[in-house]
């Protein structure tokens, strides 16, 4: 449907490009990419295209006319990427593509299920084809975690939405940020000491997040006074993701690519998704990338602000 | 029976929340008070007398049974004192000593008449015993 | 590698008692970059200036650490002289041994080792430390005054005076604001208008003065010395150039719904009227919200009228787009609203009345004629109460009203009050006041005529209630003095109303950039040593803008107003900033963030070519302009990629110093 | 429309007309009132003590009745309306009297003023709109000329009150042209009564209750209404013979709906 | 430091010109006492203060780290401070959501006329973060090991 959809927009302007994904090597990969009319017949959208376009979009030229899909929760992304000017929204046709959901790979390997060849969607049930025979899981056990913190079905941004969308949230996705401040600091300190000591500095988190989208990050900067990449004890090695997660506080629409990237499987969400939750309690709801042209809430203020002293949820004991 | 504790002007700030210093006895209280007339203190003396500590004069004053608690002098202060509150607590103190109350509840039955709502003896109650 | 002197100052024994400054400069001297450290008693006197100057020249110093009292009060000496022996006065860092050290400290060797760490932590800061150039930026010789009463009126004389040209907004169709509609002014009792009016015409006919009446500013950009502002001029739907000011028009007009704004809306006008009989211009204008001819497209009759065939239905806003080098505020008051008012019955009876309103029905040339008489009837008042401090003096925290004195009150009540008296010896009047404040020149005096003379009864006490029984309007109020409530039964009320910003200040203020406190007056740079200028460079403040002031004090500040801004006129060029924000470009990503926090409009964007490791191609890049930038920093830490850094107190400087205090 | 509705314990015996024709209008206008099942007495007076806890309670509990039925509280009487109303303030503002109240009351989730209390009128004029109910009137009161009594009980403090302008209110007003009467406007009409001396000092509140009637009678009223019992006492048995008859809203409403003849 | 005395905590202050940098000066020429471990960075706002200058401190070894301005409605840039606070509020937040204790960071506003406010607010932020003891978490943040 999207494929005949996207031909149709040829025929008014062939120069049009398109950036959607393609199949990758496995039956999960899913990967960025731009086509144009000659490789349109690539493009495919299911279950397991859960990475996020906007960012991709920073690399990729405008010189032509750009159509691009955007899942509900990548149009967000898109939004703070125009509002910061890094992408011009009038390049755009923007197709809002329908999303109830998307799959984890990772999840249906931690089932245990082995040899898997290919996956076919079946209403609410996966089938999965192995080198031993057919299995089947229901398709819900095996969302991704950004999924289940899905942000609604609602396109923040589209020209023209094709498919259907369903809010996949369930429960409150402070949940785990909640069990953490009610911590004592020290177990608190212990568990991020334990999570943080997981990291081998890969990047993908900075490649993945479309709010870390800086041209020079301020860790290549030698102006910083941070920028040393010498002693492995040093100040970024340590402070590395505390500083991300505060350089894009305000701007992080709580996407939960960093998480989903993660080789490691260190829950990065949750340094984000603390600042998220502290900055709508201090300052009011504010959900980023809600609107082009929104002012975030640490490049903003009232009189009235509260004091950085005052005792907050989980900061006693 | 006589008064038998001290109260100070620090009670009667604990009790009505309200900061007398901030009058700046203008008088627009005991300008808009509907039961001047019978008030031996008026509201505005009641701010500038707890500042001065001199509780007692007021607990033994009248006005502190007079007051119809209509809050006019509450709702024109410019400077948000709130007499009423004062005089509430002023008159909190007294009834709340052992001894104290200023209505009785076997002075009601003759007061009563086939009208009178339960309103009126509820809050009389409330107002001048414990 | 800088070479780096240190130079550790004794202060006498203010430093030399607590800090063992020979050992200071010595433990410098094995700082890396350090090539000469030494002690003096006073390194501000001449002959310890000589000595740093002969060390910079002798040792080919890069750079110094004076290791002395704070920065606040010799940085500027210390720079002077690095300058005076060939250094960039940039170059020169102070380590606070003084104030923030020998003076707080008991201990000998506590105050040394601080010291030491102090001393490090500037040497640290100086390696990071580059030379420094301020910029200057040149002066548009034209002074813009927003507000054409009597504040605005004053500045522009005195400015144009000196010879520089000055624009007038003025957002009603005449200039001459609020003295324009009082009657008499107080403590001296002459007609304001016989004061007022040959100052408007002097205004009008100087050479230099150029008034633009019916408009407002509409936006602003720049900065001190190069201001532009857009400045919408309403249609007035009449050719000002055309328009004779003969009158016939306005009595033609067969509407005659609209409400004096000029006479407090007590009486009605045409669609098209001039404002009153001296207005400057003295032209009429057409309120489209009530012309027949604008509304429905019938009638037409004044432009068949005008002999001078000024009117033109087809008029259009206009923007006029002008350079200025200085602004001045002059907006001034308006009363507040008394309608909050209702227990003084200010709802319920149109004998309640507030001051200014007062004030036109007294005028000769108001409502009236200038006779007292009730605005129900018309008929001839007996007793005459008059309130005062209508909300003036509230809390904030009260259901309404300004926590300040209105300042004024006090004065033009007793003025109405002997003017009454005055005039008719017959009316009883009563003044509730809380209390008489009457500093200033005669004022006192001129209260007490008031009572002794005019025999004006005052009551100490504010009134509660004034209920409207009948014809008659029933006061109920305290007299405190005597410590009874008293009851008078009078045909008029009159509410002296407090003042209040006028409301256009509030987005003024946004404009400007100038602060504004929590009552929208404007801000004074300095509240006794800069009063008449706002912390913004380049704006300053004429006027009630500013806080509540009678004329003589208006009329005092306008003028100091007006010399400043000749100051800043007269110079052809200013002085910048040296420590201002810079964006590298081939860090920034054109965010926009850094433009949101900074509260100067400093930056800017513009597109241009990029060739860096990362990125080659055309690219949207921060600009600052180093003539606004105030150097506060806001957009450094706003910056995700520290593209943006600020001289004098960049990234690294300050990470150096914090590793030499830590190490 | 469902509200909770506080009925209050003046409503179930003296003021019994106050409470029905209440209860019928709103039936009329399509208006569900809920009566909790044991609500207690407000205590018909305000405790302005900040240390009064105890005699706050029993406005709390009816609160967090409502709040657990998540329905906005609807009060007929005046004081009841006042009590709860303060109440509801504390319980939101006032940082002490909510945590000595919650440790009192031990509630399953602790209540922290988050009940909207609304009084009749207020759901007429908000919820129901005056327009609609000039629409629901079968008969209109045309040749009235009515005195709306507000008291102080219902506006002041105008801050935590929030029902009108305290010094100039309208409600009333607008009220009694929806139902095709005449207002009359007249200065007495937020003055006090004197209701709360009618045991303590009799002649005070006689004084005081003369004095509004005699305003509402130099204005021309032929009737007077009122949402306090209290006030209709006292603007009744403590004013002379042959002055302005006084009334509840309801009542006067109840006719203008046709509803009356119900009772 | 000399070995053989007490542990006393590093302090950095960062105070602003205007006000907080000039209150420091009247402590000092009030002959106000507090402890000579609090060292003082001069920035130009408190809105110069980064957050990268705050872990530096603690991870170079810093017990606390306290910001001191112009108290909001008076800052010399009209609005540094508000954006200031909000950023603190924030940072510290996450900071204390990572294990570190809350005490070691605070925001005093402190105008040029108290520096009887300076000394006091010092010498209880001293005391406080003494109590804490040493701070080692930001430092090893990463090395569980």
């Amino acid at each position: 449907m999207i494929v005949n959809r996207l031909q149709e927009l040829l025929q008014d302007d062939e120069n049009l490009q398109f950036v959607g994904w393609e199949k990758g090597e496995t039956p999960f990969d899913r990967t960025p990419k731009t086509f144009t009319a000659e490789t349109l017949g690539n493009l495919c959208y299911d279950s397991f295209c859960g990475s996020n376009l906007s960012k991709y979009l920073l690399s990729q030229k405008t010189d032509k006319k750009t159509v691009v899909l955007l899942k509900p929760c990548d149009s967000y992304s898109f939004n703070q990427l125009c509002t910061e000017r890094r992408l011009n929204r009038d390049a755009y046709h923007v197709i809002g593509v329908g999303c109830k959901g998307k799959i984890d790979g990772e999840k249906i390997r931690k089932t245990g299920i082995k040899g898997i060849l290919s996956v076919r969607e079946e209403g609410e049930t996966l089938k999965i084809e192995t080198l031993y025979g057919t299995t089947e899981i229901p398709r819900k056990d095996v969302l991704l975690d950004k999924c289940l913190a899905c942000k609604g079905k609602e396109h923040k941004c589209a020209d023209e939405v094709l498919g259907e969308s369903e809010d996949t949230c369930v429960g409150d996705k402070y949940e785990t940020v909640a069990k953490l401040e009610a911590m004592t600091p020290d177990e608190r300190f212990a568990f991020w000491r334990e999570e943080l000591s997981k990291c081998i500095r890969c990047n993908a988190c900075r490649n993945a997040c479309p709010a870390c989208s800086c041209i020079k990050c301020v860790f290549d900067n030698p102006n910083s006074g941070v920028q040393n990449k010498a002693a492995a004890d040093d100040f970024e090695e340590n402070l590395f993701h505390i500083i991300r997660a505060y350089h894009v506080a305000g701007r992080c629409t709580d996407c939960g690519e960093c998480s989903r990237v993660c080789p490691q499987g260190i829950p990065l969400h949750l340094l984000n998704r603390k600042i998220i939750r502290d900055v709508n309690e201090f300052y009011g709801d504010y959900q980023a990338g809600d609107a082009i042209g929104q002012r975030h809430p640490l490049t903003d203020f009232t009189f009235e602000d509260s004091e950085p002293n005052a005792e907050r949820k989980g900061g006693g004991k | 029976m006589s008064l038998t504790n001290q109260v100070t002007a620090a009670d009667i700030l604990r009790i009505s929340g309200v900061d007398a210093s901030r009058c700046m006895q203008c008088g627009k209280c005991s300008g808009a008070c509907p039961n001047y007339d019978e008030m031996d203190i008026p509201p505005h003396r009641f701010a500038i007398m707890v500042r001065q500590g001199r509780i007692t004069e007021l607990m033994e004053s009248q006005a502190i049974y007079r007051c119809l608690s209509c809050f006019a002098c509450s709702q024109r202060c410019p400077r948000n004192v709130e007499p009423a509150k004062l005089i509430e607590a002023v008159r909190l103190t007294v009834i709340r000593q052992k001894g104290q109350n200023h209505m009785k509840a076997d002075s009601i039955p003759e007061k009563l008449d086939e009208k009178l709502p339960q309103q009126a003896i509820v809050s009389a109650m409330r107002k001048y015993s414990k | 590698m800088q070479k780096i002197g240190v130079f550790v100052c004794w202060c006498g024994s203010n430093i030399a008692a607590t800090v063992d400054v020979k050992a200071v400069a010595e433990a410098l001297k094995s700082e890396a970059g350090v090539v000469f450290s030494t002690d003096y008693q006073y390194m501000c006197s001449e002959n310890g200036q000589a000595m740093i100057r002969q060390a910079i020249r002798e040792h080919g110093l890069t750079g110094i650490v004076v290791c002395s009292c704070s920065p606040r009060m010799h940085e500027a000496t210390f720079r002077k002289t690095a300058v005076s022996a060939g250094l960039n006065p940039y170059m020169v860092e102070i380590a606070n041994i003084r104030e923030q050290c020998s003076w707080i400290h008991k201990d000998m060797a506590e105050g040394t080792e601080k010291a030491i760490v102090l001393a490090r932590a500037a040497v640290a800061k100086l390696h990071k430390n580059a030379p420094l150039t301020a910029g200057t930026s040149p002066v548009t010789k034209r002074a813009l005054v927003i507000g054409g009463g009597i504040a605005g009126i004053q500045t522009a004389l005195d400015v144009a005076d000196a010879g520089f040209e000055v624009d007038i907004v003025e957002k009603a169709p005449t200039i001459g604001g609020r003295m324009a509609q009082l009657d008499k002014t107080f403590p001296t009792l002459d007609c304001s208008a016989c004061i007022l009016t040959p100052k408007m015409v002097e205004a009008a006919q100087h050479e230099k003065i150029n008034i633009i009446s019916y408009a407002e500013l509409d936006s602003l950009s720049g900065f001190v010395g190069n201001f532009t502002a857009t400045i919408r001029k309403k249609a007035r739907y009449i050719d000002e150039d055309k328009c004779t000011g003969c009158g016939v028009c306005t009595e033609k007009c067969p509407s005659r719904k609209g409400l004096d704004d000029f006479n407090m809306k007590l009486n009605k006008r045409g669609a098209v009227y001039i404002p009153f009989a001296q207005a400057i211009p003295n032209v009429a204008v057409i309120d489209p919200e009530q012309c027949l001819k604008l509304r429905t497209g019938k009638c037409g009759l004044c432009q068949k009228v005008c002999s001078a065939k000024a009117v033109n239905f087809e008029q259009k806003d206009e923007l006029i787009e002008r350079q200025y080098g200085a602004i001045v505020v002059a907006t001034g008051f308006k009363p507040i609203d008394a309608s909050a008012f209702n227990e003084y019955a200010y709802n319920d009876s149109p004998d309640v009345v507030t001051s200014l309103e007062f004030e036109r029905i007294m005028n000769a040339a108001g409502p009236t004629k200038g006779q007292l008489v009730r605005p129900s009837d018309r008929e001839h008042p007996h007793e005459i109460v008059f309130i005062q401090c209508v909300g003036s003096r509230c809390t904030e925290d009260a259901e309404k009203g300004k926590p300040y004195c209105s300042k004024i009150c006090c004065m033009y009540t007793a003025k109405h009050a002997m003017l009454v008296r005055e005039k008719y010896p017959d009316v009883n009047v009563h003044v509730f006041y809380i209390d008489a404040r009457t500093p200033g020149k005669n004022f006192d005096e001129f209260y007490r005529r008031a009572v002794e003379q005019y025999g004006v009864d005052y009551i100490k006490g504010m009134v509660g209630k004034v209920s409207v029984e009948g014809k008659k309007l029933h006061v109920q109020g305290s007299d405190l003095l005597n410590g009874e409530q008293v009851h008078i039964n009078a045909d008029m009320v009159v509410l002296a109303t407090a003042i209040e910003p006028d409301p256009t200040a509030r987005a003024l203020g946004t404009m400007l950039t100038a602060s504004m406190d929590t009552n929208d007056f404007f801000t004074e740079a300095h509240p006794k040593l800069r009063p008449v200028e706002s912390p913004t460079a380049g704006v300053f403040l004429s006027g009630v803008a500013q806080g509540p002031k009678d004329i003589p004090e208006t009329v005092a500040q306008a003028g100091a107003a007006a010399a400043k801004v000749i100051g800043l006129l007269c110079k052809n060029e200013l002085t910048c900033n040296a420590c201002v924000a810079h964006a590298n470009e081939a860090a920034c990503n054109g965010c926009s963030q850094c433009e949101r926090v900074c509260p100067y409009g400093a930056i800017s964007y513009e597109e241009r070519e990029i060739r860096s490791p990362e990125f080659r191609g055309v690219r949207r890049i921060a600009v600052v302009n180093e003539a606004v930038c105030q150097g506060c920093g806001a957009c450094t830490v706003t910056c995700p990629s520290a593209a943006m850094d600020l001289k004098g107190f960049t990234n690294s400087q300050i990470m150096s110093e914090v590793d030499a205090i830590c190490r | 429309m469902k509200y909770s509705y506080y009925p209050g314990c003046t409503l179930k015996t003296k003021a019994k007309d106050l409470d029905r024709y209440g209860r019928l209008c709103a039936e009329k206008l399509g208006i569900i009132l809920e009566e909790p099942d044991n609500w207690q007495c407000c205590g018909g007076v305000y405790p302005q003590g900040e240390d009064e806890i105890a005699t706050k309670l029993s406005s709390v509990r009816a609160l967090a009745d409502a709040k657990e039925k998540g329905q906005d509280l609807v009060t007929l009487c005046s004081a009841c309306h006042h009590v709860l109303k303060r109440v509801n303030h504390d319980m939101k503002q006032n940082e002490t009297i909510r945590l000595r109240a919650n440790n009192y009351l031990k509630l399953d989730s602790p209540y922290q003023g988050e009940t909207n209390v609304i009084h009749y009128l207020e759901m007429l004029r908000d919820k129901v709109g005056f327009d609609n109910l000039k629409k629901a009137v079968v008969n209109p009161q045309t040749d009235r000329k009515i005195a709306p009594y507000y008291g102080c009980l219902l506006l002041r403090p105008g801050k935590v009150m929030a029902f009108d302008d305290p010094e100039d209110p309208r409600i009333m007003e607008d009220f009694i042209r929806a139902i095709g009467a005449t207002p009359v406007k007249y200065s007495q009409r937020n003055e006090c009564c004197g209701g709360y001396l009618t045991l303590e000092n009799k002649k005070a509140a006689q004084k005081r209750a003369g004095a509004v009637v005699d305003s509402a009678e130099q204005a021309g009223a032929d009737l007077m209404i009122t949402a306090c019992p209290l006030c209709l006492y006292n603007l009744d048995a403590n004013v002379p013979e042959g002055s302005v008859p006084v009334q509840y809203f309801t009542e006067i409403l109840a006719e203008a709906l046709g509803v009356k003849e119900e009772v | 430091m000399s070995m053989n005395r007490e542990w006393t905590p590093n302090i950095v202050a960062f105070c602003c010109n205007w006000c907080s940098y000039a209150g420091a000066d009247l402590a000092g020429s009030g002959r106000m006492n507090y402890p000579a471990n609090v060292k003082i960075i001069r920035i130009p706002c408190s809105c110069r203060l980064n957050p990268m200058f705050i872990l530096r401190a603690f991870q170079r070894g810093a017990d606390g780290v306290i910001l001191c301005g112009c108290h909001p409605g008076d800052c010399h840039y009209s609005t540094g401070n508000y954006y200031a606070r909000r950023r603190m509020t924030v940072l510290f937040s996450l900071l204390d959501y990572m294990g570190i204790e809350r005490g070691r960071t605070r925001v005093e506003w402190v105008s040029a006329a108290e520096g009887a406010k300076f000394a006091a607010t010092m010498n209880d932020f001293v005391k406080t973060v003494t109590e804490l003891g040493e701070n080692k978490k930001l430092g090893d943040l990463r090395c569980k090991k």
